[in-house]
Order: structure tokens, then sequence, then C-alpha cells
């Protein structure tokens, strides 16, 4: 695949920040409005998905080695089985919600029922959020890309 | 003219889609669901619980955290999966 | 609170969460360095198996001496309270037995392709493959939640179905693959229907809670269904068993070790839902108890035919052993067959079963174990001889004894044991299985000792065509396997002989308990329920 | 009766998924009936949590009333993305047989002779 | 430690291994009875196979496909059958899923 015309390439580039910044803020009000981790970052990845098809593969993968990608994969895996181990740690119990209820980070709780949005609420809610989006967003980007990037390749040689 | 194979698939598959089309009449009329006793509780103890207000993010990510995992690890395995079969053979 | 009773007490989400973090950190490791990354693999498993090990001596300590031996663990929260809302793993004596057969064969499977598996390209991603593949059936195992099931049947499914497709440059591999991935695809999906159906009716996903609630209604008669049908085709039983071959013998001989762990934890399944799941209901029902058990028993004994006739006609060795693998899951499913098809309306109106009930259940699970050792070893020995001479058909085979001194023991253990030859552990679990059976019925027994002896012919000819006969010019090269093959391979080799030497302690100590754990089915569900 | 129409669509699409599995040779099309059985599962556990005039179990700006079952919304989220993960893995494998190949039909690939 | 008993019989390897241990021993006495007439590099270590020509060493090995020739001939019949079944074709994989899945729900349901 050899990407698009320039007009493609120039308004999925454009359009490209704004899908981003949606993509963050479901992922950042996960535990409060509908979405999360795994919506967001499908979000972040439909627009990253746009922008391979608009360049082509080739010249992602020329940007981006997946190797590197599948590194910071492991990273938001790891960040979210280390929370659950600091469950372990501070509430002694695995996939403890240890920040609730504490004066630190998002350990504010809601007076039950109420409609209100928080930011500071839900414990580690919003820190898993943010784990499994990174790991969402790289994981299926990778995917999309390994494979579009295998195909293309068998297309030249062949 | 129908093959031997499939006039016996669709035999078979016939007393299947029987069973299961009154296996979905027989279940229980849509929107009454007859228990809801787990569900209740997370409704009324997910604020106070886990401090989020949306009830589904409080299911997947405390009371039911360890199958997010699970699910975290599949997208792990599939992304390791896949890399592995467009592998480069040669060292 | 001591460092041990703490391990303890978290050691069931520990047996999980280590082998995940490991797999998470692999591809972090291997960056740095190969060997590295082999001894960090290693020292993984080895840590999981250990804490399997420690769960298990707890357990069966406890079990051996009648105390409670059930270990809770409730994620997220320190205690439990009803409705059931968290996930729970629910740790008995049976699902800590499978655990050690899965924790164990993975340890045997990373040791051996240390150099089995040296040559090959994306060694990183097939490390971190094996250790998520071992964490799903860990997981399948220790779980006490149909949801939470059903993540890790899909993780294993997954991840095996990857490593099968390893040597990409095969067609047939991930032919085999893709085979695999559609079965276990269909499999899971109908897994999922079926607990959507009792989640539906019943407002729960935990076993237990299930279990205390099922009522065998029209739906859970469909769920029972589908549930059987779908781990018994994850498990290879005949008719559902062509899959079996093609992903036994296409993989990497170490990934084959290891699916066979996960086939039995699919099995696993397949006696979690019949004893624990609808233990209720077939403790009370007498004609559907009856009706199930025929029905597996007779699925069984077609198992066993299928497998043992097919096994003689193959030419490939990987596929010969993997049909005679497929007759071994008959032999553990007739044992099951017979315990719930043993069920009667003693004197006194009670529904009871006969002492032979329990033994059948008692051979089975001893069964289970002794099929992953011997046809384990089979498959290792098979991979040796891959990596030695590049062949795989045995037509081409022949004198392999004169230059592999070792591997040609090992087989000739792993024949004896798995055709059930005294005094091989196969012999003492196969005893059980025949007698049990021969007071249900005795054409059922004769059946199973006549496929016995069949295996016996099948790897009689094996041995003959590999091992035997003239030294071939062409293997005149061939030189004994690597250190870290004949570790794995003489690991296993010797527990053969020292379950073979010893039954009674491994039937009174580790089979006993286990089966218990699936007679005493309220047991498990007072301890969920009752035990707040 | 006439109020179970989801559960009979749910059964309709796992049918569906099924007979394209069975009957149809192309393995594309075989992937497309998997993941046509998938989404009558994850269709069914969505249509399990519904309760009539029930709003969705959030409480920010809810405008109140009883709300649906979180847990089934749950599920359904575990089961997409699980679906996702095989159909990328069955993907990359049909990519690979055509490959080897040169055919997508079933029938055509794999037989080994026995 | 070594006996299981099985309800209706027990199983001791020791006694077994014992067996098989005394068998040997009886064996090689009876060897030693033996007239030690072999020698080397005579006539009497040449092969004899009723009159025919003795083939190269690499010849004479059966091959895997040959072994049991005589019981998969005569079960030719069921191995038609069998090989018939194993098509190596997915769908009829899952169609043996559906056979199944309908047998016993029919089995099931109607109980």
């Amino acid at each position: 695949m050899n990407g698009m015309s320039k007009i493609v390439k120039t308004i999925s580039s454009i359009i490209f920040p704004f899908i981003l910044i949606y993509g963050l803020y479901v992922i950042a009000h996960g535990h409060l409005t509908p979405g999360g981790g795994f919506q967001g970052g499908a979000v972040v990845t439909s627009g990253l998905a746009m922008i391979l098809v608009a360049y082509g593969s080739v010249w992602t993968m020329g940007k981006i080695k997946e190797k590197n990608l599948s590194l910071f994969e492991s990273l938001g895996a790891i960040c979210f089985i280390l929370l659950a181990f600091l469950g372990l740690g501070f509430g002694a119990v695995f996939f403890n919600n240890f920040l609730v209820g504490s004066d630190f980070l998002f350990g504010t709780i809601p007076a039950t029922g109420s409609g209100l949005a928080d930011i500071n609420t839900g414990g580690v809610l919003p820190l898993m959020n943010f784990a499994v989006g990174l790991k969402v967003i790289v994981g299926l980007f990778v995917i999309v890309l390994v494979m579009a990037y295998a195909s293309s390749i068998k297309e030249g040689k062949q | 003219m129908m093959s031997k194979r499939n006039i016996a698939a669709i035999v078979f598959f016939t007393i299947v889609a029987v069973f299961l089309v009154f296996s979905a009449l027989k279940i229980h009329s849509f929107g009454v669901p007859d228990h809801a006793e787990m569900d209740d509780e997370i409704i009324a103890n997910a604020q106070q619980e886990t401090g989020a207000n949306n009830a589904v993010t409080s299911v997947v990510f405390d009371y039911r955290g360890f199958d997010t995992l699970g699910e975290a690890t599949i997208l792990f395995t599939a992304v390791a999966g896949v890399i592995l079969v467009f592998r480069r053979l040669k060292k | 609170m001591n460092i041990v009773d703490a391990v303890l007490a978290h050691s069931p989400a520990l047996i999980v969460a280590v082998p995940l973090i490991g797999a998470f950190l692999t591809p972090l490791v291997s960056r740095l360095n190969d060997k590295l990354r082999n001894i960090f693999v290693i020292l993984v498993l080895g840590l999981t198996s250990s804490l399997v090990l420690l769960l298990a001596s707890d357990i069966f300590t406890k079990a051996t001496q009648g105390l409670p031996s059930i270990h809770r663990y409730v994620f997220g929260s320190q205690d439990l309270a009803l409705p059931v809302v968290r996930i729970l793993f629910e740790v008995d004596g049976m699902s800590i037995f499978m655990a050690i057969i899965s924790a164990i064969l993975a340890l045997m499977a990373v040791i051996y392709s240390w150099a089995f598996m040296k040559e090959n390209t994306g060694l990183d991603k097939y490390y971190t493959l094996i250790l998520l593949m071992t964490a799903g059936m860990l997981g399948m195992e220790l779980t006490g939640d149909m949801f939470n099931f059903f993540v890790f049947l899909e993780i294993t499914s997954i991840s095996s179905c990857a490593l099968i497709a390893f040597w990409t440059h095969k067609g047939e591999a991930v032919d085999a693959a893709f085979k695999y991935i559609v079965i276990s695809a269909i499999g899971a999906l109908f897994v999922l229907f079926a607990v959507a159906l009792l989640y539906g009716q019943y407002n729960a996903l935990n076993i237990a809670v299930l279990a205390n609630a099922i009522q065998y209604t029209f739906l859970d008669k469909i769920a029972l269904v589908l549930l059987i049908v779908a781990l018994a085709m994850k498990a290879g039983i005949v008719p559902m068993h062509m899959w079996l071959p093609d992903a036994y013998g296409r993989a990497p001989s170490s990934v084959t070790l290891i699916l066979i762990g996960a086939t039995q934890a699919s099995l696993y399944g397949v006696f979690r839902v019949c004893f624990t799941l609808y233990g209720g209901v077939f403790n009370s029902l007498v004609i559907t108890s009856n009706t199930i058990g025929w029905v597996i028993a007779t699925l069984a004994i077609i198992t066993i035919l299928m497998g043992v006739t097919m096994a003689l006609r193959q030419s490939d060795f990987k596929r010969l052993i993997a049909y005679a693998a497929v007759a071994e899951i008959g032999y553990m499913l007739l044992g099951v067959g017979t315990r719930l098809a043993s069920t009667y309306i003693n004197d006194y109106g009670q529904i009871t079963f006969p002492a032979y009930g329990a033994t059948a259940l008692t051979g089975s699970i001893f069964h289970i174990m002794n099929d992953a050792l011997d046809v384990g070893l089979l498959f290792l020995v098979a991979g040796a001889i891959y990596y030695a001479t590049k062949e795989t058909s045995l037509n081409r085979m022949g004198g392999l004894a004169r230059n592999m001194k070792y591997t040609s023991i090992f087989f000739i253990i792993g024949l004896l044991a798995v055709s059930g030859m005294p005094p091989m552990n196969g012999f003492a679990s196969k005893l059980l299985i025949y007698e049990s059976t021969y007071q249900l019925n005795p054409i059922l027994a004769i059946i199973a000792i006549l496929a016995s002896i069949m295996l016996l012919a099948v790897f009689v000819k094996v041995f003959h065509s590999a091992f035997m006969g003239p030294a071939l010019p062409k293997f005149k090269n061939v030189k004994e396997v690597s250190k870290s093959m004949l570790i794995a391979m003489g690991v296993i080799a010797a527990i053969i002989i020292v379950f073979g030497l010893f039954p009674n302690l491994v039937v009174e100590n580790i089979v006993r308990p286990a089966a218990d754990a699936l007679i005493q089915h309220s047991s498990y569900i007072t301890h969920v329920l009752g035990g707040i | 009766m006439i109020f179970n129409i989801p559960f009979i669509a749910v059964v309709a699409l796992i049918l569906i998924g099924l007979y394209a599995v069975v009957f149809k040779r192309n393995l594309i099309k075989m992937v497309i009936g998997i993941t046509l059985i998938e989404s009558g599962v994850n269709l069914f556990l969505i249509t399990l949590g519904y309760r009539e005039g029930s709003v969705a179990p959030i409480y920010t700006s809810s405008p109140g009333g009883i709300m649906s079952l979180p847990v089934p919304q749950a599920l359904t989220l575990t089961s997409i993305v699980i679906g996702v993960a095989v159909l990328a893995l069955m993907l990359s494998l049909v990519v690979h047989i055509y490959r080897h190949y040169g055919t997508l039909d079933a029938r055509k690939i794999g037989r080994v002779e026995e | 430690m070594f006996t299981v008993d099985t309800g209706s019989g027990f199983w001791n390897p020791i006694i077994w291994v014992s067996a098989i241990v005394i068998a040997f021993l009886i064996m090689y006495i009876l060897r030693g009875f033996g007239k030690k007439e072999y020698k080397e590099k005579t006539g009497q270590t040449q092969v004899f196979l009723s009159g025919n020509p003795e083939y190269e060493k690499e010849q004479m090995h059966i091959k895997a496909s040959n072994i049991y020739w005589g019981f998969t001939e005569t079960l030719r019949w069921v191995y038609k059958v069998l090989q018939k079944m194993h098509t190596g074709d997915v769908s009829d994989y899952v169609l043996w899923f559906v056979i199944v899945m309908a047998v016993l729900f029919l089995v099931v349901g109607v109980i």
C-alpha cells in the first residue's frame, strides 16, 4: 500500500488530533461517563488506522517499528498488573481498590446517587483506564500495522 | 443436487435450530429479568465502594477486575500471535 | 503472620499472576540477552510450579486429615458478601491436581525448548505465548467463576493457536492452527452462550452459587448440553477429535506438550460441569444421571476405538502419537461415564452410587496425570528425533537406537507406560478403570482392555520402525540430542517410574482427595455460601 | 411470547453464523460466520441486562429511575475485545494459508492421506 | 505404600517387579545350560532366506506402513469408512459438533 493522494493525507493529518483528543477524553472520563480504556483506545486506534491508510503501511512502518510499539504494549500491561499488585500491597487483596477513601489521588467518594461528575473519584479506576487505554491503543495499532505491512510486502514481491 | 453430507447437515442443523429457538421462547420475557440481586447490589453500592459514577466501569475494573486483566491479556496474546505469525523466518 | 502463610493465603492469585507478569516482562528481557530470557522464563515457571506445589501440599495434607481443604480467594475485597458480586477463585483438590499437571508440563516444555527451539526466530514471542498459555490453563483450573473460565479458555486457545502456527513456513502448520482457532472460537462462544443462559435465569456467575440455585429447567438442559459438547470438542472427544491430530502433529513438540495440558484443562471443565455445576442435579435425578453417564461412556468407548484404529494406520510419527492421545482421553472419560451411570436408588430410597463408581472416578483422575506424562514423553521423543534427523515420517526412519541410546530408552519407558503395561503408572490407573467399568458392564471393560493391547501393538510398530533395524546410511551422522532435551525427557521418565512403583502413595495422597472433591459437591457450595 | 423477539434474533444470528461455518467453503466466509455467532452471543448478553424503562447504569447527570443491569454490559465489553483478538489471529492465518495454498477453498487445503 | 486397593482386587508393582526379576534369573540360568557351539565368521552366521539372495541392509528394514499389513488389509472396509470421516475440512469438524449437539439435545431434552 503506497498511501493516497495529497488531499487525503492533508485532511487526515488535520482530523487526527481531534480524534486523538476525543479518544483521550473518553479514556480520562471512563469512570464518569460512558466509555473507558477500551472504548477510548479503540477511538484513538481508528485515528491511527486512518493515518495508516492515508500514508501507506510502508511509510508508517518506516516511522515506527513494531518492536518499539510492542514495548509500549508490554508497559501498559505491566502498569495494569502492577496496579493489581499494589492492591495486594496496600489493601491486602489482589485487585483491591486501595485508593478509594484515601486522601491521595482520585480518593474522593461521591455521595450515593449523586449525579455530579467529579473527576477526582474512582480510586484506581482512572489509573487502570489509562493503563488499559495505552495497551489497547498500541495493541490494536500493532495488529493493524503488522497485517497491513505483511500484505503490502507480499504484493510488492510477487 | 445436494450431497449426502448436506442433507445430513440440514437435518441435524434443524434439530439444533428447533431447540435453540424453543429455548429463546422459554427465557424470561424481554425486559423483565427474574432475578437481579447481584446487579441491584452493584447499582446500590458501586458509588460507595468504588467511588465511580459509572457502574459499568466499576464492574469492569473493580468487581470483575480479574476478567479485565484476562481481557487485556488476550489482546496482548493476539498481538504476540500476529507478530509471531508474520515474523521474519531467517535470522 | 509469617511469610509462608502470607504467600499461601495469596497463592491462588499469585499462581496466575506470576506467569502473567512474566509474560509481560519477557519482551523487555529478551531485548537484553537471549540466554537471560531463557533463564528468566524457566525461573518464572519454576516459581509458579513451586507456588502450585506449596498450595497443593497444604490442600492435600488437610484433605487427607479430613479437614476442610478448599482455598477461597476473593478478588478485590477481604471478605465476601452475598450476593457474590466479585470474582472468586475456589481451589479444591481437583483444581490443584490439574494445576500441578499444567505447571509441570509447562516447566518441562520450557526446559526442552532451550535446545529444541534454538535455531528459530521469534523466540521472544514464543516464550511470551508459552507463559500466557500456562497462565490461561492455570486460570481455567483454579477459577470459581463461569465467565472467568471462559476468559481463560480463550487465552489458552488463542495462545496455543499462535504457537501451533509457529513453523509458518509449513503450510500444514498454519492450516492446523486455523482449524484449531475455528474449533476453539466456536466452542468458546457456545460456552459463553451457556454461561449467559445460566446468568439470565439465576443472575449469578459463580459456580457454587449457580450449583446451589440450579433447578434443571429446560434452559438448564440446553446449557448443560452446550457446555458438555463445547468442552468435549475442545478436549478432543470422538467424533469431534479431528482437529487434534492436526494440531498435535504439526506443532513443535514442546508446544504439543503444553497442548496436552490445554486439552486436559478443557476436560477438567467437563468434570467440573458434570460433578460440581450439575452435581446436585445428577445426585437427585437418577435417570438423568444414568443417561448422561451412558452417553459419556459410549462416547468414551468410541473415542478409544477410533484412537487406536486410526493410530495403527498412521505413518507420521507425531500424528500417530496424537491418535494414541485421543484413545487415552477416552479412558479418562470412561471413568466419568461409569461414575454417572452407576447412580442408583438403594433399599432405603436414597440416591447413591456403589463403591466402584468412586473407584472409576479415582482411576480416571489418576489417568489424567498418567496420560499427560506418558503421551508427553512420547511427544518429546518424537521431537528429539525430528531435531536430530529432520524426519517426521516413520517410513523413512530406522536403526536410530544405535545413535540415540538415551532417547530410545525413554521411548521404551513411554511405550510401556502409555499402553498400560505393568509395572508402569499407566497400568495402575487403567486397572482402576477396568475393574470398576467391568462391574458396570463387562463389555465396556473388555473393549477397553483390547484397545489397550492394540495400543501396545501400535507402539511396538513405532519402536521397530524407528529404533530397530539396520543402521541407515543417511543417519550415520545423527548424534544424541542436547542436554536440555535429555533433562526434560529424563525428569518425566523418572516421574513415570516413581508413579509406577509407588502407585498407592500417589493415589492416597493426591488422587483420592481430588476425586473426593468432585464427589462431595456440596462441600464446594457450602464453602462459598455457608462459610461467610 | 412476542416480547421475546430480541432473543429470537439472537438465536437467528447464532444459527446464521453456524450455517455459514458449516455450509460455506470459503475461509473468509467462515470467519464471517464466526463473527456472526459472536455478535449473536454479545447481543444475548446485552439483552439479558435490559430492564423495561431503565436508564444506563451511570449516575453522572442521570435522569433517575431504575437502571439496567451493569454486569452484562461489562461482560459484553470483555467478549467484544476477545472477539477482536480472535478475529485478528484468524485473519492473519487466512493470509498465510492463501500464501501457501493459493486458494481459500476449504476443500482444497489441509487434506492429509490418513 | 505399594498396594493399590481397587475395591475388588489389588495391584502391587513390587510383586510384579520381583516376578519379572525371578523370571529373568530363571531364563539366565536356563541359558547357561545351552551348548556353546557358536563360532563367528563361519557358515553359522550367514543369513538364510529360504534360498533367496540377501538384500542390502537398508532394504531389509521393514517400513512402518508395511507392518500389520494383514491386519489393515482385513479391516480395509473399516478404514475406508474412517478415512471418509476424516476429511480434513474445518466445516466438517464443525458439522460433527452440530451433530453431537443435536443428538445430545434430543437425548437430554426428551428426558
